[in-house]
């Protein structure tokens, strides 16, 4: 079960990752085992979703990806060369948009070319920024300071501000949880089609499980903590996708599959 | 021809007690010397050392007791001219307390003002003179002449060693002080040096010095509104008020004027004998210096009255 | 998706109408600091008076006016009290921007490097605790008996704040926006100057305004040790003639400019936090 | 749910190498501050050297070390010079306790309140940018010439920078946490305490770390002024018989103990805000 | 289309009631009409879910139902009072979790308590407080620190703040939109039965039609800025609610309605 790794060319490869955490205030000392032997493989232009319960160690899976955080075991390759720490041909969201509150939106988007490329850079992209914004239906908020921006909007600009750069990879934890069925199916929409257009590998942290199956190649479902993913599905729809599918019965089937996956098939009521 | 450009420096900023130096500059003393000086302030004479030492002045007013602590750490200066001659510090008392005289000083505590160290060189050598010793009193530092109005209130002190000038800015703001301090003290106040390079390298420049300062002081004692006028361009403040101002013109004048038959600016080696024994016995000096004459000079003095 | 719809003027004052202030956010800062000085001046009045404190100790409150008066009168009329207020002016100014810029730097190399903290840090602190004075007359030695040694003074005594404060600043920086620059794979250098220093302005500030305050002691300070022609040198002058109205004259004109910087700095910080609310 | 498994070693061994640190940072900070001091030694001793500036003026290192051997022989021998630390060791604590207190009510007071802020302010700040040197005759008529007017000298000056920073920090307040807080109808008292002061911390440990430096100047400045036992005392007695060697060797003495006291305050530092990571 | 009030014993009534912001930053003074003559009723015992678009506006209601932003035009009235500021009967929870940082677990969700009643009381409250959690499955991190918890257990974490002190109203901010489907399906169950149990009214702002309906008696459509309340639907379900009903008919027919109220009947596919 373990063995969820498919061949191939790999852009970039899990090898039995684990990761505990040390907890702090709990007088003994007391150690957290948040990912377990995590391994799978993605190609180019793979997109993959990660679900899981609260708490499992998606947003934790992430962040070691990232190379934000080190491993305790185990060992994750990129392009067939050891992670040591973050990369530029990777981009991250993460759970919380963390913007900037002394910038503005536009400022906060621009951010990465900022830094990657330095301030002419950025100001060059200005019109990328814009129209990114404008699929987030921010355009109107480009001056806006984040203090008044809505919850929903903070999180799309979050994501304008990862699409900016366009990275090989994109890392998303719950990127459209904070967002109306509409909006999110417009960004799902959206997002689907930046990807395809330049190839991009993307692995993104859902709790709604018609989301990870419509955006997914394949879908990786995690256990409870200690985080172990149970099983790879690879969803075998047509690219691109349409909101029509939702309703097809293949799609119905992966449903039901994770969903059993995940809850358990013989309790609880199956309610799809 | 071209002027000298000087810099003297003064351990107060008091235009009254250094009168000779703005004299000196004012009516013109130090140009006709081909001296074009320039008259800084500090705090202290351990500060005007330091400054002459540093290379940032050429001349300096300290006290002869730090002058001798400075040549025994390896300074390298030479005191030229006495100005106060007849001591630089009184001991006061509060005529409300009854004590009369030096001798009934003995069991109490007495206050030191912060400017300097030389008062309690002063002090001792002044109760030594009419028999107190050293263990039968006792130093309290007080600060400044301010702080003395209320050590006085709360007892803490029975007198009062600073300079002429504190005690005089005492009496003018109405504190009823009297004046213990005995007769007969060798303890002569601050004159002038000069940086040692400079006296050895130019001793006409230090004769020019001294013959300007002289001529401003028999100018000074003999035109008090001059002085005052003069001063007003230095410390405008001080001398805001005339009748203080000159009240403090009197009494530095008195200080001034020379002990005995010795000629004005005249340093007596019975003096400095008092201030080397005093140190010593203070252990402010931790040894002996084997000849006083390497610190002071009388030459230009002399050459002074010979003309 | 825009408003563009008219504003209605009953909008702008219900708008006002909540953004309305309490008496005392609405009464003006004059009135509010001067009915606290008339209740300290009444205080200060009365010490003198039933205390029976000697007015060589603490004047009262008419004295110090009278000499306020003179001291102003003397300013205005391009006395030397001018002169002596226009070379304190420029040396508390020149302090104050070295000890921002000292203090900024070190505090830099001490929040940002751990070198910094472990190593200087130390040396930064027990510099501090030696007593300027003792400095005087290695400033005098240095750099003269004009201005400079006393703007050095000055920035000696107050780039400690900023130093602390930047320090403390850099620190407080939150967690997950550090993770987003380490992310960014942005270097040292760019984290600290686009993430902890803005982070850390509301800290800066408050040492700023301590450098403020500060920057006027240390000329008073030098000016005292080092002989100058400042405000400090007239309060000096004035302290050792027991003129205490005239002493406490001049040192609130003094608080007056610590007062001017202090304020100036506040109006920079409202400019550059006006991100928060 | 539990993680009851039990915990393999290596897990451990790649825990700790996780939170490995630089070699700078593993570094002991004495060695590292030995390190710094000896380059500091030898800048100061090659000055001394080659500047040939005179020793009454900037004295090497090899004869403050003479006098440091002296001061400390004199200070572990019970000699004046332990006497001096000792009483200057309980005014700096006294004062600093003293300026905590007070500077931090003043900073809630001036942090919290309108009133404060717009009132009092002022004058906290006016009174800062005064000379303390010309409060010095006041502090000894109502304190004596004891060690209380040396303890409120050390208080007076070092509560300024624990007031404004408290200020700052309890402004700082992250606006969805008082939002949390109005929403619960929590009273101003109790946002003080449970939200603003907590959030605060970092900010009054920069203020506190000062005061600590401060208080050791404030006490050497009463001395200085208004007379006293301690070291203050010491060194201006060396200072006017110009045994400067001796002056920079008490220094070093003064020096150690503020850096004891702002190492006090950072340890507590450690302790209150071990929240942030 | 405006008069959506329903007469009777109301605990909550909105008359018109109006929200401007002034934006800062913008240059020209720029003022934003989030929410337009929002006007309904609640009686004691209802629940209601409020469901429009991102930055429509409804975390703006709820801040000014619970007296933390004033409005700009309109009334709120509690039990027939005029609304003036927070009060006891209404507990809030965020959009943002808000946990502080220097408290573990266990004292934030107390925090209400110490605050209303005291330490003692919050003490004495410490059992109501382990059950929550445990409802909540945080009943381990209860001694950990925020820091240390996911991003859907931090919210979970608030929900439990704001249920200690069993306040009447409860007004809830996208409470379980970080939660997986499953612990955001037993959080449901969960908090109905808890509103049921002690008559609690409450408003949840969600992005999910399934949840509005399934949790509410009325669901009030929002439309996008500025956000006006379109149409109040009355959920005419049985109580208590069970997971099975989410696949029924009836169920089915009010996703769809909202969903046209939202997104419009004629364009966009509808996927349900
Ligand atoms: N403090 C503020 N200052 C200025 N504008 C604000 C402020 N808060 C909110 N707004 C604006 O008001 C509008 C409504 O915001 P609100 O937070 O109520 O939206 P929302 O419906 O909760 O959205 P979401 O579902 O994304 O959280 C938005 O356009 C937002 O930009
Ligand atoms: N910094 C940390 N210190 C200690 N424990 C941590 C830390 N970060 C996460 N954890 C723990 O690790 C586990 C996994 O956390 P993680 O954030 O990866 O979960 P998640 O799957 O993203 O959950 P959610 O969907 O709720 O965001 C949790 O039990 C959490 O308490
Ligand atoms: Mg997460
Ligand atoms: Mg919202």
């Amino acid at each position: 079960m373990h063995d969820v790794r498919s061949d191939g060319d790999a852009i970039l490869r899990l090898d039995n990752v684990n990761k505990h955490y040390r907890r702090a205030r709990s007088g003994q000392a007391d150690i957290i085992h948040a990912a377990k032997d995590v391994s799978f493989e993605l190609e180019r232009g793979q997109m993959a979703s990660l679900v899981g319960a609260s708490g499992c160690g998606k947003s934790t899976v992430l962040k070691m990806i990232a190379g934000l955080i080190p491993p305790t075991g185990g060992e994750i390759t990129l392009r067939g060369e050891a992670l040591t720490g973050p990369n530029e041909h990777i981009g991250i969201m993460f759970q919380q948009p963390t913007l900037l509150p002394w910038r503005s939106v536009m400022e906060n988007v621009l951010l990465p070319i900022e830094i990657r490329e330095g301030r002419n850079a950025a100001n060059a992209a200005r019109e990328r920024a814009t129209q990114l914004l404008e699929m987030a239906g921010l355009a109107e908020f480009a001056n806006a300071v984040p203090a008044e921006l809505s919850g929903g909007m903070a999180q799309r600009a979050a994501i304008c501000r990862m699409l900016v750069t366009q990275p090989e990879i994109l890392l998303l934890d719950e990127p459209f949880g904070a967002l109306d069925e509409f909006t999110r199916e417009q960004m799902n929409v959206e997002f689907e089609r930046i990807c395809r257009s330049r190839e991009a590998t993307a692995i993104i942290v859902t709790h709604s499980i018609q989301e990870a199956i419509f955006l997914a190649d394949s879908v990786f479902v995690m256990s409870p903590r200690p985080g172990r993913i149970v099983k790879r599905i690879d969803i075998d729809l047509p690219r691109p996708r349409t909101p029509d599918m939702i309703t097809g019965n293949r799609f119905n089937e992966y449903v039901r599959e994770i969903h059993d996956l995940l809850f358990g098939s013989g309790e609880g009521a199956s309610h799809d | 021809q071209e002027l000298k450009q000087v810099t003297v420096v003064l351990p107060g900023s008091s235009a009254m007690a250094w009168y000779p130096m703005i004299v000196a500059q004012q009516r013109g003393f130090f140009e006709e010397e081909g001296l074009e000086v320039t008259i800084k302030s500090l705090d202290g004479s351990g500060a005007v050392l330091q400054a002459m030492e540093a290379g940032r002045a050429e001349f300096g007013a300290p006290g002869p007791g730090p002058v001798l602590n400075a040549v025994a750490r390896g300074a390298d200066v030479k005191f030229f001219y006495n100005l106060f001659s007849r001591g630089l510090f009184v001991l006061a008392g509060d005529r409300n307390d009854g004590i009369e005289s030096a001798e009934g000083l003995r069991g109490t505590q007495i206050g030191v003002s912060t400017a300097d160290g030389a008062e309690v060189s002063f002090a001792r050598s002044a109760l030594a003179s009419v028999g107190v010793e050293p263990d039968e009193y006792k130093f309290v530092t007080i600060g400044q002449e301010g702080m003395a109005v209320t050590a006085f209130d709360r007892d803490t002190i029975h007198a009062f060693a600073a300079s002429f000038t504190g005690i005089a800015v005492l009496k003018d703001r109405g504190v009823d002080v009297i004046d213990l301090t005995p007769e007969g003290l060798d303890l002569f106040g601050n004159g002038l040096a000069v940086r040692g390079e400079i006296y050895r390298d130019n001793p006409e420049m230090v004769a020019g010095f001294a013959k300007a300062i002289h001529k401003a002081t028999k100018w000074g004692m003999e035109n008090p509104e001059g002085v005052l006028e003069d001063g007003e361009t230095y410390n405008p403040q001080e001398v805001e008020r005339r009748e203080y101002a000159r009240a403090l013109l009197d009494t530095v004048n008195q200080q001034y004027a020379p002990i005995g038959d010795n000629a004005l600016g005249y340093l007596p080696e019975s003096g400095w004998n008092a201030w080397h024994k005093s140190l010593l016995e203070t252990g402010e000096l931790d040894a002996a210096i084997e000849d006083l004459s390497v610190v002071y000079t009388n030459e230009f003095v002399e050459n002074l009255e010979a003309k | 998706m825009t408003d563009k719809e008219t504003v209605d003027p009953e909008v702008l004052i219900a708008l006002a109408e909540n953004e309305r202030k309490t008496l005392i956010e609405r009464t003006p800062q004059w009135l509010l600091v001067l009915l606290f000085g008339a209740a300290v001046v009444t205080v200060w009045h009365m010490a003198v008076t039933y205390s029976g404190i000697s007015q060589l100790v603490l004047p009262g409150p008419y004295q110090v006016l009278q000499d306020l008066i003179f001291t102003l009168n003397n300013l205005f009329t391009g006395g030397y009290v001018a002169h002596a207020t226009w070379i304190t002016l420029v040396e508390v100014v020149f302090g104050f921007l070295l000890a921002s810029a000292i203090g900024l730097t070190l505090g830099m190399i001490i929040g940002a490097t751990t070198l910094g903290r472990k190593a200087i840090m130390p040396y930064v602190v027990a510099i501090n605790t030696m007593p300027k004075v003792a400095f005087a007359p290695l400033f005098v030695a240095w750099f003269g008996f004009g201005i400079e040694s006393k703007i050095m003074m000055a920035a000696f005594i107050s780039f400690f704040p900023v130093t602390i404060n930047t320090a403390a600043g850099l620190a407080a920086t939150d967690s997950n926006m550090s993770m987003l620059f380490k992310s960014l794979e942005a270097n040292r250098w760019q984290t600290l100057i686009k993430l902890q220093m803005p982070y850390a302005t509301p800290y800066i500030f408050a040492g700023l305004k301590l450098a403020a305050v500060w920057s006027v002691i240390g000329v008073v300070v030098g000016e005292y040790m080092g002989g100058g022609e400042g405000l400090g040198e007239l309060v000096r002058v004035a302290a050792s003639q027991l003129r205490v109205g005239r002493v406490f004259a001049q040192i609130l004109l003094l608080s007056l400019m610590g007062l001017s910087v202090f304020g100036f700095v506040t109006l920079l910080e409202r400019y550059f936090v006006r991100w928060r609310r």
